[in-house]
């Protein structure tokens, strides 16, 4: 709901700095430690709030169960707000109300700006950077500590309670992370370098996007505090209901995630359709920019139906109304609805990303133009399309509406039809291509590799007759991670090898790079291959005991979980020492790229262009030496000034239907 | 961004950007109206699915309505508002910025009203929250009802308040309704888009008005 | 250009390529797809126990033979593109032919992938319906149900956190034992009494959601003798991992005997038990431990729809228990309590059958 | 500088997180020290309304009273295979009627018969009398005794905190099970909905370890 608050919020830039304007952020002295404080005292001031205002029946419920959810929800709710406060998000919306434009934006130096609310779209990339590292390496470890518990059929480490604690967090820590980790990082540093713009459409809104998704983690893991939450990522009612304190961390953290991503997905796609430097028509749009575009797409309309479902979970809790408990008129099929309506566009919503980064960069490394260009991105589109339709396949076996299990069935396997262009692009990309193995092809090939068991794994799981026999099971627990970790993950961190010297201006070293592809691929193929056959023999998914036979299959999945963990040890030396402690400059264009965004200087300037480029071509135009540059950025325009579309005459959502 | 450090933008980018920012606004307003149209249809299909399902006989008991008189004032607050603020974008139009002014003050107060009114109107239920599926589920709309009469009353405001901060600059160009000027342009566009969510506000509380009181 | 797709050089070099992936390709796919028909597919999970497993084995294998030569194709094609197709990494750069789409191809691709795709739908669509759901959970009404009409109906209960099994053409006794005779059509109507459970058999290829009030019924056709195991297979809170037991398919002969006789074992507790309704127990939210929505009880004010299947309803209230500690000195809050309905005889309503039990 | 504070203050809540998680786990009751092969174990529980202290004073609990006579809060034990254990339970709370009558059915102890204030019975109609508080219940061995509970509004109630006193209205439930010649941790708990105010009564305790369900741990 805060979104139309902030709508109009970066507007009053472009017309500079009125009288009356609020206050320049220059020098703004809140950073992430007044955030800190402002988050705690929200918080306390929340729990006092909810243990004032419960009364009644509500006293009861409290009193014997020793949880009172209102005063938990509110704490939560007010420690966002205060955090938000803190860090300075909700300053020009009150001002607004007083009716102050937007302040100039005023660019800052030093490491302190990326512990603050800015609106440079590239600090705020580079802040997600770390934001999604932070929720990866948490999720992570918890993973671990999952496959740790894992190496004993019977015996157990942690036993039941802190297992499932485990299993939901990591669940959910890992869902947030991966809707955010191509889509915050690279899409709002790259996007704008990409369709040549000085800037994103509403840049507080991207930033507050950043903000409030930090927050979502730690409203998240205030959930081990609370006493956990029993119902996996999934929270199906009514076990969310009757779950412990920590059920209100989840559908907290889940509201507040879920407003980011609206937030992040509606300025993603606002500054693609409008932000277009001229020329740059539909059909020369990079084609992580089409990635872009569909995610954000998905972003802004699957999650208002999470939000609707986690705030109607939190009323339950708190308000005593029933909507997901059958006895007094709810259906605990309700929830699985609207989850599920959101749960499946966001199965896509971690994809699409991956495919754009791969499509992205499979030109540069095989040095040819990207084949059947139109086709991946109508097979984007397509993918988000029809993504809305298929969500009821997760509830084969759950009794609703099985007489609709053919259409979505249909559906279903539909969807592998524009997920299988990707292939298409791919492989047409690589033929009799000058293919060159630098590191982030590598990641680039393994995100085809393992996406293909992914994905037609993805058709035993659609298939209902084999649904009996999989859905629930580790099968699918396996299907999921080689889509969204062998897939996205891994074209995530290809493309931070690629991109960061573009970010920071440091290249990443070689060597512990190589050392950390090889050890990823390799142990994340030995951790999630083995748990396919696990789960086809028949052990389901969040149990803590399983059948003894088959415990070899379990550990070798679990040592070998361990050293995919280590593989990040690797990459984490890897960043800190090249970016940090001994930068080596890297030089302006590494991979000779043709893309727009290689064309700048280093560091970038903090308009990124000093010239609104002219957008003469797309960014494929390898083995043509004839071609035109991918842009003009005034040279050729003072020249031949009639030869080609300049600014003058230039809307900026002009659609071309040239021949490519 | 013509006040932007370093960057010495000739008239052809300033004008570009701006109509680039207009596009934003238009863009954003349509956007902005999918995403709450969504939230709301997560609502309405929890409507429809629970009537449908009518666990234990439970959806509606005794036809269970909210006080209707004040659900109809609701709704009525939220059409007033969408009129007013047409009606004054009409009035800018042609150039009439005073007239403009005093419509969206009132619509904001619409907003504001509708909001309080929603929200007395939920300590005002006979019946209890979990009582029945209808009861959850009005308890689950009313304050997102709440929350979108005071978006619209929000967005209103800022654009009054704005107003009376231009009207010196835009005084010598104009005025509110002719000023060439980016930003006066920028509010224009903000307006029009402010009529337009209004719109929308209206029809998801008619709709939800014609579910919860009259079927 | 040399090697534009339009030259000669350029068709040659296509076709060259074309032939080395294409032949060894077709040789593998030749010798693959029989070794999953003959050798594969019987050892597929999850046997071949009843004729939905059975049909469950089927669909494996359709599936990977279908699967399989695409899974191999693009493997080999990325094989064959990283070797042949590698530039070193020093040597000086060039460009590779800028082929931007070719038409053919496209056009090849999308027909092939969408045949494909349509078969596996028609396919997957006619083993869902003609084995009669394959197993899965139907719902309340089940649209596809065997020919038979001699089908033996098993309510399968699950709760926080384990099942039992209630046999209605047997009195309707309940039992933790899931015993089921071979070469019979059965009927698994599964529901729960508490959160969302799943009925997972895995040798019988059997799987449905329990949920609250709601009647899952899945069918399946037993077809050999044999012990299997049951999970939930929806993560249903702390003991979710816990909540399996193992069942038996035995001999009708066998399951009569088992049956009768386990009726009259357990007489003395079906008679406290309530009939059997296919939706479930007991309408209530509260649990017997007194509720979540202390002071609701929708069920006083709606006089027939609160009694599903005939079932009298218990006055809810008296499914509440006092808190001892708040009575001790929770001021305002223990007035609340009631009183409830439960008769108060001098002893407590114990019984003994010990002697004909043994 | 308010960076670095910043950073140990998150790093501290970190650390407290973690260690809260760890001591989370009720402690395991030893009757395998000392226990000579072939002797019985006497495994001695008691159920109270509300614990009384704690994070959670008004969840309801079973204790074991420990081989040195002292009662710990806690549901994992540690016992010798192949033993034959009697159970005592002190049960000290309120019944009610079951959501699934069928857990009024003993099963899985020796005999057949559990005893209830000495008298053996092996089944209870928890719709009548004081109706069924909770149970012992062991599925993987098959074992379950429901526990007959005591009247609500009787003056004795015990209401202090954990463990009553032997002076409070209590029934005695005791039989006896083999622990069995398998190795391993074996799931036990309630099957009473008895987490009071919660959504099905299985929430709160009954989804915790160390109040309504635990581990009895056969070791060889």
């Amino acid at each position: 709901m805060a979104i139309s608050a902030t709508a109009s919020a970066g507007l009053g830039q472009t017309g500079g700095p009125a009288p009356g304007a609020a206050s320049p952020a220059r020098g703004s002295r809140l950073n992430v430690g007044t955030a800190f404080a402002g988050a705690v005292l929200g918080y306390l001031f929340g729990h006092w709030l909810g243990n004032a205002i419960v009364s009644g029946d509500l006293y009861e419920v409290a009193f014997n169960t020793s949880t009172n959810n209102v005063a938990i929800f509110l704490a939560l709710l007010f420690g966002v707000v205060g955090w938000l406060a803190g860090i300075g998000a909700l300053n020009y919306p009150i001002a607004k109300i007083m009716g102050k434009e937007a302040p100039a934006e005023i660019p800052e130096e030093g490491w302190a700006r990326f512990l603050k609310f800015t609106l440079d779209h590239k600090v705020v990339g580079i802040q997600y950077v770390v934001g999604v590292l932070m929720f990866f390496f948490t999720g992570g470890l918890i993973a671990m500590a999952i496959r740790t518990e894992l190496l004993n059929p019977t015996s157990h480490i942690f036993g039941p309670n802190i297992y499932i604690q485990l299993v939901s967090e990591h669940g959910s820590i890992m869902m947030m992370m991966a809707t955010s980790i191509v889509v915050g990082p690279l899409g709002n540093f790259l996007v704008p370098l990409m369709i040549g713009s000085r800037r994103m459409a509403f840049p507080r809104v991207e930033a507050l996007s950043f903000w409030v998704f930090i927050s979502g983690l730690m409203v998240i893991l205030t959930a081990f505090p609370l006493g956990g939450f029993q119902t996996g990522w999934t929270g199906y009612a009514p076990l969310q209901e009757q779950s412990s304190g920590g059920m209100d961390s989840y559908l907290m953290g889940f509201g507040v995630i879920g407003t980011g991503m609206i937030l992040a997905g509606f300025n993603m796609a606002v500054s693609i359709i409008t932000y277009r430097a001229p020329g740059m028509r539909w059909s020369r749009l990079p084609i992580f920019a089409w990635s872009m575009l569909g995610t954000a797409g998905l972003l802004t309309l699957a999650t208002p139906v999470l939000f609707a479902g986690v705030y109607m979970g939190a009323l339950d809790r708190t308000a005593q109304t029933a909507l997901f408990v059958n006895a007094h008129g709810g259906s605990s099929f309700l929830w699985e609805n609207l989850f599920w309506f959101f749960g499946h566009p966001e199965v896509y919503i971690m994809a699409l990303p991956g495919f754009g980064i791969a499509a992205e960069l499979l030109p540069v490394f095989t040095r040819k133009p990207l084949f059947a260009y139109r086709v991946g991105a109508a097979g984007m589109i397509g993918v988000g399309l029809l993504s809305f339709f298929v969500w009821q396949h997760h509830l084969f076996q759950s009794g609703i509406n099985p007489d609709m299990r053919p259409m979505f069935m249909l559906t279903t396997e539909l969807i592998s039809i524009p997920t299988g262009f990707i292939y298409l692009v791919g492989m047409g990309t690589l033929w009799r291509a000058k293919i060159r193995l630098e590191l982030p092809m590598l990641f680039v090939l393994a995100l085809y590799f393992n996406f293909l068991f992914g994905g037609i794994t993805g058709v035993y799981l659609s298939d209902v007759p084999i649904n009996v026999q999989v859905h629930g099971s580790f099968f699918v627990m396996a299907h999921f991670h080689y889509t969204i970790m062998g897939g996205l993950v891994f074209a995530f961190f290809g493309g931070l090898y690629y991109w960061l010297p573009r970010m920071t201006g440091s290249m990443m070293n070689e060597t512990l790079g190589r050392i950390h592809f090889w050890m990823m691929f390799i142990f994340f193929n030995l951790t999630f291959f083995p748990l396919f056959i696990v789960g086809l023999l028949g052990m389901p998914r969040r149990v803590f005991e399983y059948a003894p036979r088959l415990q070899t299959l379990n550990d070798i999945s679990s040592i070998s979980s361990y050293l995919l963990g280590f593989s990040f040890v690797v990459f984490t030396i890897n960043l800190v020492w090249t970016q940090f402690i001994s930068p080596k400059p890297a030089p302006p264009n590494p991979w000779n790229s043709k893309g727009l965004e290689w064309t700048m200087p280093t560091p970038l300037p903090f308009h990124n262009f000093s010239r609104i480029p002219v957008i003469l071509s797309d960014p494929y135009r390898y083995g043509e030496p004839d071609a035109l540059p991918v842009a003009d950025f005034g040279e050729i325009a003072a020249a031949t000034s009639s030869t080609h579309e300049g600014l003058a005459g230039a809307q900026p959502t002009s659609s071309g239907t040239e021949e490519v | 961004m013509a006040d932007a450090p370093g960057l010495m933008e000739p008239a052809e980018e300033i004008a570009y950007e701006t109509r680039c920012a207009e596009g934003a606004i238009w863009t954003g307003t349509r956007l902005l109206i999918g995403v709450i149209a969504m939230a709301f249809a997560g609502v309405g299909f929890a409507y429809f699915y629970l009537r449908s399902v009518n666990s234990e006989g439970l959806w509606r008991p005794h036809g269970q309505t909210a006080p209707l008189l004040l659900g109809t004032e609701i709704a009525g607050a939220a059409l007033v508002g969408a009129i007013l603020q047409s009606y004054g974008l009409f009035r800018l139009r042609r150039g009439l910025d005073l007239d403009w002014s005093v419509a969206t003050w009132a619509t904001a107060g619409a907003g504001v009203l509708g909001c309080g009114l929603q929200i007395w109107e939920l300590t005002r239920l006979g019946f209890q929250p979990g009582q029945s599926g209808y009861a959850s589920l009005f308890v689950a709309w009313g304050p997102l009802s709440a929350a979108l009469l005071l978006v619209g009353a929000y967005w209103s405001e800022t654009l009054a308040a704005r107003a009376l901060r231009m009207k010196s600059a835009v005084a010598g160009d104009g005025g509110l309704s002719a000023s060439q000027l980016p930003r006066a342009r920028l509010f224009r566009a903000s307006a029009e888009g402010a009529a337009y969510f209004w719109w929308f506000i209206t029809t998801v509380s008619v709709l939800f008005w014609l579910l919860f009181y009259i079927v | 250009m040399k090697g534009m797709p339009s030259t000669p050089e350029g068709r040659r070099l296509n076709r060259k390529h074309l032939t080395r992936l294409v032949i060894p390709w077709a040789i593998l796919v030749i010798i693959i797809e029989p070794f999953i028909w003959f050798v594969l597919r019987n050892h597929l999970p999850p046997g071949h126990m009843t004729d939905s497993a059975t049909g469950i084995q089927f669909d494996e294998a359709v599936v990977t033979m279908t699967g399989s030569p695409i899974v191999l194709g693009v493997l080999m094609y990325f094989g064959y593109a990283v070797t042949v197709w590698r530039v070193p990494r020093n040597a000086p750069l060039e460009d590779g032919p800028p082929i931007r789409s070719n038409i053919a191809v496209q056009a090849a691709w999308i027909a092939i992938t969408s045949t494909i795709v349509m078969s596996m739908f028609v396919f997957g669509t006619y083993e869902l319906v003609v084995p009669a759901g394959s197993g899965g959970g139907e719902g309340p009404t089940p649209i596809w149900t065997p020919a038979t009409h001699k089908i033996l109906p098993i309510q399968v209960i699950g709760q926080q956190w384990r099942w039992t099994y209630r046999y209605p053409t047997f009195g309707g006794f309940e039992t933790d034992a899931l015993v089921i005779p071979n070469n019979t059509e059965i009927a698994f109507h599964v529901t729960s009494l508490d959160v969302i459970h799943d009925f997972w058999a895995y040798q019988l290829g059997v799987k449905a959601d329990a949920n609250p009030q709601v009647d899952n019924v899945a069918f399946t056709k037993t077809q050999h003798t044999g012990r299997f195991v049951v999970r939930c297979d929806e993560l249903c809170g702390v003991w979710h991992g816990a909540m399996y037991n193992y069942g038996q398919v035995v001999t009708p002969s066998q399951f009569m005997a088992w049956a009768t006789s386990t009726e009259k074992k357990l007489a003395p507790m079906t008679k406290t038990l309530p009939p059997v309704n296919y939706a479930g127990y007991t309408p209530s939210a509260n649990g017997a431990a007194g509720g979540y929505y202390p002071a609701i009880d929708p069920f006083s004010k709606v006089e027939e729809t609160a009694v599903p299947n005939g079932k009298a309803v218990e006055d809810t209230s008296a499914l509440r228990r006092t808190n001892p500690s708040q009575r001790a000195g929770a001021g305002s809050t223990t007035t609340k309590t009631p009183t409830g309905t439960i008769k108060k005889p001098t002893t407590p309503p114990v019984t003994n059958t010990s002697g004909k039990v043994g | 500088m308010i960076v670095l504070a910043v950073f140990a203050v998150a790093g501290s809540l970190i650390g407290y997180t973690i260690a809260d998680y760890l001591r989370a786990r009720p402690p395991t009751v030893n009757f395998t020290a000392g226990h000579a092969t072939g002797q019985p174990v006497n495994l001695t529980l008691q159920t109270v309304g509300a614990i009384g202290y704690g994070p959670t004073p008004n969840w309801v609990s079973y204790l074991t009273k420990s081989p040195s006579g002292k009662w710990v809060h806690t549901t994992v034990w540690k016992v010798p295979e192949n033993t034959r254990i009697n159970v005592t339970v002190y049960e000290y709370d309120s019944g009610s009627p079951l959501r699934n009558q069928a857990i009024g059915q003993v099963t899985g102890v020796q005999g057949g018969t559990a005893t209830l204030n000495g008298k053996p019975f092996n089944l209870i109609n928890s719709f009548q009398g004081n109706g069924v508080a909770h149970t012992f219940t062991m599925p993987a061995l098959g074992i379950s005794v429901p526990l007959y509970g005591v009247n609500g509004s009787a003056k004795t109630f015990c209401s202090t905190a954990a463990p009553c006193h032997q002076s409070a209205l209590h029934n005695t439930i005791k039989f006896s099970f083999m622990s069995g010649n398998h190795p391993g941790e074996y799931r036990w708990q309630c099957f009473v909905p008895c987490g009071l105010a919660t959504v099905d009564g299985n929430g709160g305790p009954m989804q915790a370890v160390g109040y309504m369900g635990g581990f009895m741990k056969v070791v060889a």
